[in-house]
């Protein structure tokens, strides 16, 4: 959790769509090859204002309002891409990515390898990220487990300011493709103290959020924050001790930190919105029992989203798991 | 460089009715007052209704909610030139095509408080709700177009894109499909001129969205968006040609999103209001208000009764929406499948488990009914 | 095992193309409804021959060639679907699914709840799957992990004639979308007897390839083969008893016969083609360590594919897992 | 119905050289006779390289190949307008754009052989390989074109893509940014006919591929793309438009496909002989050596140099090719990513256990060294 890079003195509390602001604008400032594209990133400066500012401050070259057409929106980021350009597309909800998988599947984490490391292709592909903002159909998605099975890129998700700051700054100077998810339920909700200036977040590093001893909830994104009121819970009514282990990277996976929490508590609860079945949690629970069975007190318990279209947001928080659910889980966990 | 020209084409535009009411008579359409009375109360109720459903979402009792304000011609015309058989797919900013297709409005305040049970449509009409994600209906629609082709009953399919989604390849491969296989299938691009933030000219630099159409051997028209008589004319025609099997058609409504782009947005961050005051003079209703009015349709005795109704509609269909009763969490298991597999069995019941562990053991009974099939 | 309905006395000996070949054939012939489309399905047979004959015996209105557009296919086919007809859509190979991805998440499984149960989407999707035929690249892949995850719609994969063609009929019948994968490895190379006439396999039964007791070794498609020959050496070498599932269905997951078998064994390697993190696998790992903790006698191993683009066909060999890998794999798995 | 017209397009077809070699002096661009000899010269020795690539096939020493038979002038003469800084992405039918770019035709050999190291183009060319999946290189070629507008030096880029893929979105979505943003960019459709046996009038309603250009404010042109010359003059004035900043330009070269789709085709399933053998009349080379001999730039002594030259360097490529020593199958690992992440690492481990498992501990020593970064 240690920037790479000392940051300045001076920071600030700042919400999570915020700090993506201000990680764009340094890395803007910083690097003149540094693009933003996508729609209604420019003048808008964003549907969720992630870019405000942006196309005043860079003007119109460099912070692009594109037609409406995804495809465009991720192969042109590819060409700019490989022609030395770091661009930063948006792709304006999580439930509108299914359109570039295509562009994703195909060619964005092959480009370097069939080019035989001729060509990279250092881009940010940026997306709001999971539910319970009574949003309509296909704008609450968690659609991580597509990009996680794809070689190649690489997959970050902040829960905090600060390390939304810091791994996008990552994430735009890496020399790989990475997809970037924001936590739309947290743009405005998660506060915390973010240092001004630049410093990064080192991708592929978890972030222990609180240690414990009985338990390890394994989780990402805005479930974080679920986790952390889940956990308040447990160790009040339960007396349990809980440690919680926000991944932030997706993939590349920190399994070191994921064997070694659940090595010490042997009990694990893995936490997501994204229908369970086939999900990135599957992979986590896969890679718990291969690498660490003997040291399992209980089964992995998964507590995702139903495997079923979510409904209209007036059920979406009986789609998304809550606190009580996790704690559900836990209490089965813990007494198994 | 000087070349020998193998293909040509000229894009056409229709307008019949002008800003003062006037109508062209050589391009006046055969259409009954009966008719002409149908397009002015439709045009009229919505932009009522939007009105109202704005004030419930400021004030708490909607979700966000798309406005159709400015483009009630392009919306509640097409509709009256087609069968209920007929296939309609607009977008989500559809009110008031769904409107024209006799939807009952209590489910469109359903559907936008996020309700899954507001996509309820009239027993017999081949309706279909909109694609969230912009676009991807179009090739659907080619699916329904073709369809009615199959059956032979002379059976059309009419869905709608706005301008920014006509940049999206779905549209080319829709209109491909539409093209080659003769597809009775009407596509109309609702041009309002804006994408959310973007212009009309900052989407395409094609001179007229209504272009694109020659590209696959389909034919395209621009028609005025404002103009219900020109809107009239020109689906007459198009759905003509598709029942006599002479294929697709491509109509650019060129019309203007007098609102923001939903309530969630904020349109002066972007754009002038003096583009918005230009257009006003356009106002498809205020226009054709006039036309009627000079044909002698029309009189402030019939716009107060009108008025009058339109609020009483209003207010019953907002009565109508607010008792529907919270759904129960249960219904979101129903008709996922037509037989549930194992897992989704075992996930109902541990979100049973999970209501049991908020409300105890006899919320079940407490909870409405569930509705939907299961397993 | 049994078809459903009793099969004609008169079986022929045919390949698995064949068997494709002959479901679509009978199909057709049963019901009006049913339709072929695709690219060069219809003159040409198909580039693997498995529509071959049916555009002569059927005409251009059922066997269609369309455009070479695959959100066109896609599309077109989900709106032939929901009015009453009964699309089986072909994609030409599995590489190049990624461009339907956008029609496949985002509406071809929740269609049926999206309209609160008014409209279904009976259609079928066929393709080949997996490699070793020496293609070039995108014609060798596995992406049944991303359809697995997707709410709404079940995923079929035979290994037999006799499956091909029984799960094809029950695919084409089942009233919601099935995703129906072909092995191309198969095609020519799996013979069997295939009952004349109609007849059905249940989609959601997996196959009991052959039973053993110290060992399962759970697989699908192509690879079965593959297990098949691991599975004889390590009887003969190692004088293990080895159970071999061939799934047949990935979704739904016949559940029971997975944990009943490793519940018998306690020992189980998984073997499939695809990039092997965030792959079936992974669930199937999850799933038998989640659900029979207990009963395992060792860690479940997966061997698939590696983490990386498939290289271009001189080494698809080293990527693919072969019977080699699955007997290292076994051998470590029973001296566990 | 009557309306007025508000845009007029057409499409003009370029074509200078007749069958018989005549040449349109009107038409005829500037071009040096070191440069007819340089197009004859490409053309002549991609033919004869293809036809022994198909017999290498035959024999089982490569693997499936995509010939251009026919398609010469389409494929060599275009880069010939380009500077070696200028994108060309063509597509999996584009050996005779790799070597019009002067790639070693070794290593289109050692591609099709299934050997990822034949993805070699010359050093400080601007080239990248061909996407297998039709189409998906078109958006990313309009990011290539985009970055050289940005960059400012002039470049330009040019890419290919068939009839069948005319039909992808991709192109769409490509031409929309292309137009939009005035990018610098060539887009040739190489029509041949044929998308393996899907003929081209089965491909789209539209009447010619050009056309589609007029959707997106992007030129359009149709060539004969047997015309070497026509194709040449066309080409180097899209390149003119695009250095100056005036946008970008679809050609269509509408040519023919002489050869199967690819050795793994047989089109005698699908298409009629009488097709293929009226466009033998039309062949790109016999037509250009007319011309050239007319202007008594070629004789048979030259050409029977040629003959045996071409020979030789076939002869000479062929034998490069095949004593490229097998790949270490480890390559594979290397520049998957700038820095490997643990699981590949374990996997490359896992691999070089695997490969003792099978042949012996000093395995790893008789293998050839691994080439490509890693970790
Ligand atoms: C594929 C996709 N991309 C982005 C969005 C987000 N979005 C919703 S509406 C909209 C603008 C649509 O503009 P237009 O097509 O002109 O329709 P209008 O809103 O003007 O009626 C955008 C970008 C979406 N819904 N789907
Ligand atoms: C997206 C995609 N769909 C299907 C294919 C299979 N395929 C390979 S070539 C081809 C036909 C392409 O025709 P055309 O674009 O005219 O190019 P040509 O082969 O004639 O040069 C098809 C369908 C593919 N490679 N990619
Ligand atoms: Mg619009
Ligand atoms: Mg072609």
């Amino acid at each position: 959790m240690t920037p790479k890079t000392a940051a300045p003195a001076a920071t600030r509390t700042l919400n999570l769509v915020q700090a993506v602001n201000e990680a764009l604008d340094v890395a803007m400032a910083k690097d003149k090859r540094v693009m933003v594209l996508g729609e209604d990133v420019g003048r808008n400066g964003g549907v969720f204002r992630a870019t405000e500012g942006l196309w005043k401050k860079y003007g119109d070259e460099r912070v692009v309002d594109t037609p409406l057409a995804e495809i465009g929106i991720m192969g042109s980021a590819i060409g700019l891409a490989i022609s030395g350009f770091r661009p930063v597309a948006e792709i304006q909800f999580d439930g509108f990515m299914p359109s570039v998988f295509d562009q994703v599947v195909c060619h964005l984490g092959r480009i370097r390898s069939r080019s035989r490391g001729k060509m990279s292709v250092p881009l940010v592909l940026r997306a709001p990220h999971g539910g319970l903002i009574h949003a309509p159909e296909h704008h609450s998605e968690s659609p991580e487990a597509y990009f996680c099975h794809t070689p190649g890129i690489k997959v970050v998700i902040p829960s905090t300011p600060y390390d939304a700051k810091g791994l996008l700054l990552a994430a735009i100077e890496d020399p790989d493709p990475v997809v970037f998810f924001e936590p739309k339920l947290l743009y405005r909700s998660a506060k915390g103290e973010v240092p001004g200036g630049h410093y990064t977040v080192d991708i592929g590093k978890a972030r222990l959020v609180k240690e414990g001893k009985d338990l390890t909830l394994l989780t990402w994104g805005a479930m974080t924050v679920t986790c952390e009121k889940a956990a308040e819970r447990l160790e009040r009514e339960d007396g349990a001790s809980v440690e919680i282990l926000d991944l932030r990277t997706l993939a590349p996976l920190d399994l070191d930190a994921v064997l070694a929490s659940v090595g010490k508590t042997g009990r694990c609860v893995i936490a997501h919105e994204a229908p369970n079945t086939g999900s990135w949690a599957a992979e986590l629970s896969a890679l718990i029992a291969e690498r660490g069975l003997l040291r399992l007190l209980a089964p992995v318990a998964r507590v995702g989203g139903w495997d079923i279209r979510m409904p209209l947001f007036r059920l979406e928080q009986y789609y998304i798991p809550d606190a009580d659910r996790v704690v559900m889980a836990a209490r089965k966990t813990l007494s198994f | 460089m000087p070349l020998k020209t193998i293909a040509s084409l000229d894009i056409k535009r229709l307008e019949i009715l002008d800003i003062d009411g006037k109508a062209d008579k050589a391009l006046m359409p055969k259409v009954s007052d009966k008719l002409l009375l149908e397009m002015y109360r439709l045009m009229f109720q919505i932009r009522a209704f939007d009105e109202r459903a704005i004030l419930l979402q400021r004030s708490g009792r909607l979700g966000t909610y798309p406005m159709i304000t400015g483009q009630e011609a392009t919306q509640c015309v097409p509709p009256l030139a087609l069968k209920p058989s007929d296939w309609v797919v607009p977008t989500y900013r559809g009110g008031g095509v769904y409107f024209a297709r006799g939807m009952q409005m209590r489910y469109g305040l359903l559907y936008w408080a996020g309700d899954d049970r507001g996509t309820h449509f009239p027993e017999g009409n081949n309706d279909m709700i909109f694609s969230i994600p912009v676009g991807t209906h179009l090739t659907q629609v080619a699916g329904l177009a073709w369809g009615q082709k199959l059956n032979g009953k002379g059976g059309v399919a009419m869905t709608y894109c706005g301008d920014g989604t006509s940049s999206k390849g779905d549209l080319h491969e829709a209109l491909t499909f539409a093209g080659q296989f003769k597809l009775p299938a009407i596509y109309v691009i609702e041009n309002n001129g804006w994408a959310i933030s973007v212009p009309r000219k900052r989407q395409s630099a094609s001179q007229t969205l209504a272009q694109k159409a020659w590209g696959y051997g389909v034919h395209g028209v621009q028609v005025d968006g404002n103009d219900a008589l020109a809107v009239y004319a020109a689906t007459v025609e198009a759905v003509a040609r598709a029942r006599k099997g002479e294929g697709a058609t491509l109509i650019e409504c060129e019309t203007y999103r007098m609102g923001h782009h939903t309530t969630a947005d904020d349109a002066t961050r972007y754009r002038d209001g003096k583009d918005v005051e230009a257009w006003r003079k356009k106002d498809p209703i205020s226009r054709f208000k006039k036309f009627l009015t000079a044909k002698k349709l029309w009189n402030d005795g019939k716009e107060k009764n009108l008025t009058a109704e339109t609020r009483s509609w209003i207010d019953g269909e907002v009565k109508a929406y607010e008792e529907f009763p919270a759904p129960n969490p249960l219904n979101m298991f129903a008709d996922n499948y037509d037989k549930a597999p194992r897992a989704l069995i075992e996930q109902r019941a541990e979100l049973e488990e999970l209501l049991k562990f908020k409300g105890g053991a006899k919320i079940l009974m407490e909870l409405p009914p569930t509705e939907g099939r299961f397993p």
